[in-house]
């Protein structure tokens, strides 16, 4: 079977600083994998790499088997990718439901139609992705008015409209409360099961990570310093220093 | 699934503002249309006056004085037919679409009898349309284009002030004297420019077959980059120059070239620089020895001018520009043609005002039948600094029936 | 040789002053980001003020120091009025959404044209020449005007003391460090109002010395402010925003190229500055010396609720209030029907802006072009083929869509002012088209005899013929936006990131959206060449464009029904007040000045927000 | 110890979105406190909220006896806040020098204050660098600028937002020992973090925010004792 991602080499550098530097990785058809690291470790740049939202200095990604490298969002998008955002991109201007069916109508490809009310365009298949966030009753509200969790499980209902392959989720639960983070990822697993979905993800809370990565990928500062199932990375005690900042470099 | 959506009420709030201010707009114009006075006949003839005084004040300022003061002379005298004249005057802002506007509302709100006025060429073909398309008299006080009573003219447009092109013969005639035959044009970039220099050439060709036309310098109106233009023209070394710039152009004309010797051994022939409303802000700097047309009313000595000089300043505490002369004889006019219609009725109007003679401060001027063209004539001479001023010297009145082309060969011009 | 030599030096005289007035505009851009409608007035101020000041000062402190002294001096009263506009008025309006201070500089620079003719008169007025230089020298055998190599040691001068200014002094490094982050520089304990009123007395105070230094050269008048305002922005967006060595290179570019371009093309001069602006932004979508904003900053038009389609009771408000519409030739005469036509255009007008500008988040400062070449469209139809009304009014929309297509292609791969400029460079390469094609469009003779057909040429039927279009124009731009491709235009402004993030091709959907506003903005221009019989360059001229945006931003960009309700008050205002007083241009400026700041967000906007919720006991529980 | 900088019950909201709920915390004089907490916990929001760059705050901040919140910032740090911001902000196109001139704030009276010639000893690398423009830097040396600029306002109290963000270990080292130069001279530091990876050596005491409440207030020696504390809002 194909893997989901291959990544090899990735470098993508800001002026002097190198975000990230020779980054490699593969994932599963069906894997969980779960990219942690500490603030400024590069994670959003190489996630901005993968779904196309910056061109890497250096480096191949393959999707499904297919070079991708350097296509713009919307092709890889295309190919089966959905993503969320760490600092929320939703569309303002709409309503909670409206931005599920803007990803709805752009999926089915009626984006270019100037007739027809949009938002009768996709309603029950919108109800269904926010129900199955959990953001059903708010789906008349405006985005602007939601709180942050809110929109995370906005952002996913949003990646999950073209029937993704992979899911590309930047911390998909930061700003939840605890209980929510647990539903909401128990929700992406099941998701991810039952569509046979490869998910990569950051995240910051260690219980989301430990309980639903198969694998994790430890960066720090541009560079991949573990790599391994969650026991393995726990005691590693690189990745204890960097969390705990028991001892400088121990 | 059921779910309800409750969208009307906030789409209600969206809305309601914009029904608000276009139901209050409504009103509001419906109730002005309300009182629109009905005409009576001991009320007085309303003449509907349009120009661009916002836009031009240097020139439309002057000219309001002028038709107000003939006003003031018509109903001193007893109105005409009988009744009183007056006149509703509005704006353009130097913008054919608010010209239009402006007719619109004289015409069909303010139910005036007829319209007079203008100042831009393009603004006077615009309202002679709007006239021929709503059958109103218009009487064109000053745009200069040839067009309005030639290609585009039409029954209900008369045209007072001698046009570009008479103008420009005016100033060809007197050009034919020199030696020069080296000639380059600047003129600005508009239709103006391009038919008064088209004009002049033909005329100045015509009279003398080996002239040559050597440059031509466009500079947009209001906008001339004068030491750059001067410095072209200089390159060509010709041996006279027609310049058909005016106003703020001008000046910078004059300096530039002043300072850096075009007028130098050249002769200047050049059009409008007479008028006091272009030669008084030159000062102590206007240019000497350019032959020009324009409006000494200094030197004008007829006992018509005298008597309107007089009333002028008596009324006005200040002396006429040009625009005085042409915004009073445009009033004398109207009321002249009314008299003879005794009506206000559009066709007697037209009817009248062909071939009308009408009495101004420059003498006898007849509206020609054929093109609906007024012979009023303008002077012409040379410039030259008198106690710090600019004046003009020399003068001679040319009539505007000897520029013009016969009425046989006028008519022809005209669409049918 | 010594001509070109001449020629040059003829070129750099006049970029001296253009660079002064762009200066101070770039400076007030980068630092405070205001779009400063009213600089040139500020340089006109400059101008009359000095005219005043020499010509009184030239007997009692001799002429050289009067003369000098008088330049200088007009050019600090001018800065303690710059002064006392941003304090007074730009002060209170920070907060509002951009461009909306660009509407209170609008009306600002409306009320200062009819104050300059109130104290100086109407006359144009030749100030004194420079004493001792106002003969010429020899330059390699060619006299060359003495005050002009004056002009040209200046432009350089001020640069210099600008670049010490912003480089050698605290304050110069604050404006420069406010010009990259306002915030920070606030958090370092630097009074931002402060920096702001200085930096605003700074542009006020070049802009006016650039004015002020003409008077040598030029009459001063009543127009000067207009004619100097476009060419400085041009100057400094070719020269890239906040950029002041750029707005010097880009003055010397544009004032050299037009000193040779009238050798071969004598009728350039109209088109140059903005033929080289187009194709500078063309080629470097920064200007020559911009950069890129490290943060993007939010589109316009970015609504906080929802836009809503109309519900069945709103709907039925809207139908009740066309059915009214259309109910007026009963009562109403001929004039306030040729008015109400004439707003219903402009409403149309000022919507299809709307949906550049507040969906799709692309703002025009030339969306004249398209309501132009719909007026052009219908009546170049007419002069050639003496076609039909119905035919022109296809044609007119038709050649709109055609140009918005063309242009829009270049200008959706740009943003912000850059793209606004852009769209301001192809209306005046049309605008010049229309000016100096005699031959096909008459030139500024216009094309005359635009008349509706029989059949709608009485004005209570073309009253309902235009009610009927625009309600239907009208009803499609709504309907467009709340369509799928509305929603995918809004999906390219809310979040380029996630526009592109969800397949959507922000390119093409702008371009089309760009496209669809044009034509739309043509169907207003053909109306609008029928209702007024005729057709000038003037339908096409900044002042229709400008127009369009004072609109949309009196209305509310931010919401939907804004635009109608703005056009509706701005065209019944200003036909109102023109007709109503010699003044109207202090009014009407005033009276924009005034709702500036009573109404920051517009005035549907401030309705939502104060006014509605009023009447919905609980905004948030809805919907 | 009296305190320097006392906190209550700040709420603070981005738009609709309430991000702190009450924090109250205090600071005294010559006290480094550190702002733990993970990625979004509130540590950034708190930091500005103190500043004034948070349009909507509600609560109590007194520095020195001086109410504060609700002050524009640059009268907040004029009486003596300065803030370092995580994303470092300085300004690209200005020099080091320019950049120092920025921050530059007259003396405050029982202050150490600051020249930039004392700043070059303690950022040598910033001394060869004065002339270069600030966007040719490295991250590192950007950052120590950014410190080196807030000093300039001679501030009795300094927010510092994760200094050490993705600083290469080497600069880490010398930025601790910009810390503990800073406590030498007498002033308050906050210290926000994700852990406490560098800062442990010059920490006094410590803050654990997470979801924008507070969780855990003690001294460095309480929190090194409190390990189910650390595995609850810190650790993996």
């Amino acid at each position: 079977m194909t893997a989901a991602l291959e990544v090899r080499d990735l470098c993508k550098a800001y002026g002097g600083v190198r975000a990230v530097d020779g980054v490699g990785f593969s994932l599963g058809a069906t894997e969980r994998l779960a990219l942690i690291g500490p603030n400024g470790a590069g994670k959003s740049t190489l996630f901005d790499m993968l779904s196309g939202q910056r061109r890497p200095d250096a480096g191949t990604i393959r999707l499904f088997g297919r070079e991708v490298t350097g296509l713009p969002p919307r092709r890889i998008w295309r190919l089966g990718v959905g993503r969320t955002f760490q600092v929320t991109a939703t569309f303002g201007s709409m309503t909670v439901i409206e931005n599920v069916q803007t990803a709805l109508i752009s999926y089915h490809r009626r984006a270019w139609r100037p007739w027809s009310r949009a938002d009768r365009l996709y309603r029950d298949e919108a109800w269904d992705l926010l129900d199955l966030v959990g953001m059903g009753d708010q789906a008349e509200r405006a985005c602007g008015m939601l709180a942050y969790g809110d929109l995370k499980r906005l952002e996913l209902a949003v990646a999950l409209a073209n029937a993704p392959r992979l899911l590309l989720m930047d911390e998909p639960t930061a700003g939840m409360a605890p209980a929510e983070r647990t539903r909401l990822m128990a929700l992406t697993t099941e998701v991810a099961a039952a569509r046979a979905l490869a998910v990569l993800f950051t995240e910051h809370d260690m219980d989301v990570v430990f309980r639903h990565a198969d694998r994790i990928l430890v960066l720090d500062r541009g560079r991949l310093v573990a790599e391994g199932p969650p026991d393995a990375v726990r005691t590693d005690p690189a990745v204890r220093a960097l969390y705990l900042g028991e001892e400088d470099g121990a | 699934m059921v779910r309800t959506r409750r969208l009307s009420r906030r789409a209600l709030t969206t809305a309601a503002p914009a029904l608000v201010a276009l139901a209050a707009l409504a009103t509001l114009t419906v109730a002005g249309l309300a009182t629109a006075p009905p005409a009576a006949a001991q009320e007085p003839i309303r003449v509907g006056e349009i120009n661009s005084y916002t836009r031009l004040p240097a020139f439309t300022l002057p000219y309001r004085n002028g038709w107000t003061l003939a006003l003031e002379e018509i109903n001193a005298a007893g109105g005409v037919l009988g009744r009183p004249l007056a006149v509703i005057d509005r704006d353009d802002a130097g913008n054919p679409g608010d010209a239009v506007t402006a007719a619109n509302e004289l015409v069909t709100r303010e139910g005036v009898d007829l319209l007079m006025g203008t100042f831009f060429s393009h603004i006077g073909l615009a309202v002679s349309d709007y006239a021929k398309q709503r059958r109103v008299f218009f009487m064109a006080a000053e745009p200069l284009t040839d067009a309005l009573v030639w290609s585009k003219g039409n029954d209900y447009t008369f045209r007072l002030r001698p046009s570009t092109s008479m103008q420009a013969n005016m100033l060809a005639e007197e050009a034919a004297k020199l030696d020069a035959t080296r000639w380059a044009t600047i003129a600005p970039n508009y239709e103006y420019g391009t038919s008064a220099v088209a004009a002049f050439k033909a005329a100045l060709s015509a009279l003398r077959p080996d002239v040559e036309w050597v440059d031509e310098q466009w500079p947009p109106q209001g906008k001339i980059d004068a030491g750059a233009t001067v410095q072209a023209l200089l390159r060509a070394e010709p041996d006279a120059i027609f310049n058909v710039t005016f106003g703020p152009d001008v000046a910078r004309f004059v300096r530039e070239g002043t300072t850096r010797g075009l007028f130098e051994g050249r002769a200047v022939v050049s059009l409008l620089t007479g008028e006091p409303e272009y030669l008084d802000p030159l000062g102590a700097e206007a240019p000497e020895g350019w032959i020009v047309t324009g409006y000494p009313w200094y030197a004008i000595d007829t006992p018509e001018h005298d008597a309107f000089l007089e009333a002028y300043r008596a009324r006005w505490d200040d002396y006429p520009r040009l625009g005085s002369v042409v915004g009073y004889n445009a009033m004398k006019a109207v009321a002249a043609v009314i008299e003879k219609a005794g009506s206000t009725d559009t066709d007697a109007l037209i009817k009248a005002a062909r071939g009308i003679a009408v009495e101004t401060p420059f003498g006898r001027i007849t509206f020609r039948a054929a093109d609906h063209q007024s012979t009023m004539g303008a002077f012409v001479g040379r410039t030259a600094v008198r106690d710090g001023r600019g004046v003009m010297v020399d003068i001679r009145y040319v009539d505007g029936a000897a520029v013009l082309p016969p009425e046989e060969e006028a008519a022809a011009r005209r669409p049918e | 040789m010594e001509f070109f030599v001449i020629q040059a030096l003829t070129g750099l005289a006049s970029a001296s002053s253009l660079f002064l007035v762009a200066s101070g505009l770039s400076i007030i851009f980068g630092v405070t980001r205001i779009v400063n409608f009213a600089h040139g007035s500020f340089f006109m101020l400059g101008a009359y003020v000095a005219y005043t000041l020499t010509t009184a000062w030239s007997g009692p402190l001799g002429a050289v120091l009067g003369f000098w002294g008088g330049l200088l001096a007009a050019a600090a009263v001018v800065a303690v009025v710059g002064a006392l506009v941003e304090i007074l008025i730009l002060r209170r309006i920070y907060g509002a959404p951009e461009l909306f201070p660009l509407l209170a500089t609008f009306g600002l620079a409306l009320m200062v044209e009819d104050i300059v003719t109130l104290i100086w008169g109407p006359e144009d007025l030749l100030g004194p020449r420079a004493p001792g230089l106002e003969g010429a020298v020899s330059i390699l055998g060619q006299p060359f005007p003495a005050y002009d190599l004056v002009l040209i040691a200046l432009g350089p001068a001020v640069l210099g003391l600008l670049w010490l200014l912003l480089h050698r002094t605290r304050w110069g490094v604050l404006v420069r460090a406010a010009t990259q982050d306002r915030a920070m520089v606030a958090a370092l304990g630097v009074n931002q109002a402060r920096l702001f009123t200085g930096v605003f007395t700074l542009g006020a105070f070049l802009a006016a010395l650039g004015g002020a230094v003409q008077i040598p050269r030029e009459a001063v008048h009543h127009a000067l402010d207009m004619q100097i305002i476009v060419e400085a922005f041009v100057i400094v967006v070719i020269g890239g925003l906040g950029s002041v060595p750029g707005a010097f290179l880009a003055a010397v570019i544009v004032a050299e190229l037009n000193a040779f371009g009238i050798l071969l093309f004598p009728k350039i001069s109209l088109v140059l500055l903005f033929l080289v602006m187009a194709v500078v932004l063309v080629l470097r979508p920064h200007g020559l010396l911009g950069r890129a904003e490290e943060a993007p900053r939010p589109a316009p038009g970015l609504a906080q609720t929802p836009w809503r389609p109309l519900g069945r009771a709103a709907g039925g408000a809207v139908l009740a209030l066309v059915g009214a519409l259309a109910a007026l030739p009963l009562f109403a005469g001929d004039y306030t029907l040729s008015v109400l036509s004439e707003i219903l255009i402009f409403a149309l007008f000022a919507a299809s802006l709307h949906l550049m500008m507040g969906v799709g988040g692309m703002v025009s400062f030339g969306h004249a072009a398209y309501f132009g070449l719909g007026a052009y469209g219908a009546a170049l139809l007419v002069r050639f083929l003496e076609a039909p009304m119905s035919l022109g009014l296809l044609a007119g929309p038709l050649l709109a869509l055609a140009g918005a297509a063309l242009f829009g292609w270049f200008c959706v791969r740009l943003s912000g002012v850059y793209l606004a400029m852009l769209t301001l460079a192809f209306a005046q390469i049309i605008w010049s088209v229309a000016f100096q094609w005699t031959p096909v469009t008459g030139g500024d003779n216009g094309i005359l005899g635009v008349w509706p057909s029989p059949w709608a040429a009485d004005p209570a039927l073309f009253y309902l013929l235009t009610l009927a279009l625009c309600a239907a124009a009208l009803t499609a731009v709504r309907h467009l936006i709340f369509s799928p491709f509305g929603y995918a235009v809004r999906a390219c402004r809310d979040s380029v990131r996630r526009a592109g993030a969800i397949g959507l091709d922000r390119l093409r959907t702008q371009w089309l959206c760009f496209t669809l506003a044009g034509g739309f903005a043509g169907l207003a221009g053909a109306l609008y060449a029928y209702l007024k019989g005729s057709v000038f360059p003037e339908v096409l001229s900044i002042p229709v464009s400008i127009d369009g945006l004072v609109m949309v931003l009196l209305g509310g960009i931010q919401t939907v029904a804004g635009p109608l309700v703005g056009a509706g008050v701005f065209k019944a205002l200003s036909i109102h007040m023109s007709s109503e007083t010699e003044l109207w241009q202090l009014v009407l400026g005033g009276f924009i000045v005034a709702l500036v700041i009573a109404f920051p967000e517009g005035i549907v906007g401030i309705w939502r927000r104060r006014v509605a919720p009023l009447r919905a006991e609980r905004p948030d529980a809805e919907g | 110890m009296t305190a320097k900088l006392v906190v209550r019950g700040l709420n603070a909201w981005y738009g609709r979105a309430h991000i702190l709920f009450d924090v109250t915390l205090s600071v005294a004089g010559g006290e480094v406190l550190a702002l733990l907490g993970r990625n979004g916990a509130g540590k950034t929001t708190t930091l500005a909220s103190l500043m004034g760059l948070v349009p909507a705050v509600t609560g109590d901040v007194i520095l020195d006896g001086v109410p504060i919140a609700g002050l524009p910032a640059h009268r907040i740090a004029r009486l003596g806040l300065g803030y370092v911001p995580e994303d470092r902000r300085i300004f690209s196109d200005l020099t080091v020098a320019e950049n120092l001139a920025v921050g530059r704030q007259p003396p405050r009276p029982g202050v150490p204050a600051w020249t930039p010639a004392a700043l070059f000893d303690l950022f040598p690398n910033l001394a060869d660098l004065r002339h270069r423009r600030a966007g040719q830097m490295s991250g590192g040396e950007q950052q120590m600028l950014t410190i080196a600029r807030t000093l300039m306002g001679n501030p009795s109290v300094i927010l510092l937002d994760e200094p050490a963000e993705g600083l290469a270990p080497r600069i880490v080292a010398q930025m601790a020992a910009v810390l503990r130069t800073m406590k030498a001279e007498g002033l308050t530091l906050i210290v926000s973090e994700q852990n406490l990876h560098f800062a442990r050596s010059v920490v006094d005491r410590v803050c654990i925010l997470e979801k924008g409440r507070l969780r855990f207030e003690g001294t460095m020696a309480t929190f090194d004792g409190a390990k189910d504390v650390k595995d609850r809002y810190l650790a993996i």
